[in-house]
């Protein structure tokens, strides 16, 4: 029962880590999960305005519900080409 | 569909051939290639992090969305990562369709979507620093995330 | 810049070197490719005929425009002559350029006077029957012979 | 003091020559030298509506001088690409 969340680019960089394991709570959402991990990674808390975020890889909203065993990626404005 | 996010060079004509076809008249071809400069400052290389899991499902996404559109024949779009020197090729998109302007409208929208939607990030490092390029830097807009998170 | 009127098989990867520059963020390519059928009929081949010296000349002319137009790093230009069998390239277009738009725009334009101006041929050969293909039919408009003139 | 005319495509076919040296004649034109070539060959006349002239490779219009030692194409809707 647990939730695998991945950082990336300038976000891993600042939170030192590219991927961890979390508790999963009934009714988790983007937002709930995403409040936790800012509890725990302050750092977070300055992207989180151009942060986008994609649960088991799709895009997601805030509201969008994470259950447990997914996958939930915070990601940085997007730069390839 | 050729739909590839890898560390290894990219191949035009592997992407060319993946998109010809005998109903084809028109192929377009567009190379992201790393520039020497960018905002005047000089680039001595690029290093491009991926999702690569979800930037394959989302390049594919957007490849079938491209046939549909605009009436493809054929589409291919891979992505490279690691290290870029200059003048290496980032990205590669191929579409095929019966008539060029088809190939040139699906080439240029597949282009914009993907440097809007594939999570890929790019880090410019220079002489004396290095710094990852996010969003609406590299974009030249102002970012629209609503329509991003429609999906 | 590369210009090429050749009865021997075009290559991207050629045009593609020739405009890749280290100012340059984007290439677009277009190749123009043997289809297998044309308004419902099957082809079984096609035959290109050019004048040679003048094609070539035009080719310059539009390749240094399409520069100056849409401030270019690059261009290219080859047209293959002779018999051409299905999926086979008989026009190679490449551009280079800072960012992408200009790239897609140049191309595209590049294209399309090419079809216009260049004095090239194209003589469909089916089962039963051969055509030369010519001008308004070939590009699907009312012939504008004044800014053809124009020159 | 000769003119060098060129014919493609279609035309040539019609005609059966793709080149021929014709005599200069002083104030010759495009459409002077046209007009002379359709005497010799009639086929001509049903191409004329749509032809372009080059004079030494570059498009030119009825009235464009052909001077001695020219080359002049009759040019029959380009179809590249």
């Amino acid at each position: 029962m647990a939730i695998t969340v991945l950082f990336f680019a300038s976000l891993a960089d600042a939170v030192g880590i590219r991927e961890l394991s979390l508790s999963h709570v009934s009714g988790d959402t983007v937002a709930s999960v995403r409040n936790r991990l800012v509890e725990t990674y302050p750092q977070i808390a300055e992207f989180t305005p151009t942060l986008l975020y994609a649960v088991n890889e799709d895009y997601a909203d805030e509201d969008t519900p994470v259950p447990a065993d997914t996958t939930l990626a915070l990601i940085p404005p997007v730069s390839g080409g | 569909m050729l739909i590839r996010v890898t560390s290894e060079q990219l191949h035009p004509q592997e992407a060319i051939d993946a998109v010809r076809q005998n109903e084809a008249g028109a192929i377009d071809v567009f190379l992201g290639i790393v520039r020497n400069s960018n905002k005047g400052r000089a680039v001595n290389h690029l290093v491009y992090e991926a999702y690569p899991s979800m930037a394959e499902k989302t390049m594919l996404e957007l490849a079938e969305e491209a046939v549909e559109r605009f009436d493809l024949t054929g589409s291919a779009v891979l992505h490279r990562t690691g290290r870029l020197e200059i003048g290496e090729t980032s990205l590669l998109v191929a579409v095929s369709a019966g008539h060029r302007a088809a190939t040139f409208e699906a080439g240029h929208w597949l282009v914009n979507e993907i440097k809007r939607r594939v999570p890929v990030w790019k880090k410019e490092v220079w002489a004396d620093g290095e710094e990852w390029i996010e969003g609406p830097e590299s974009l030249g807009i102002e970012r629209a995330p609503a329509s991003i998170q429609d999906s």
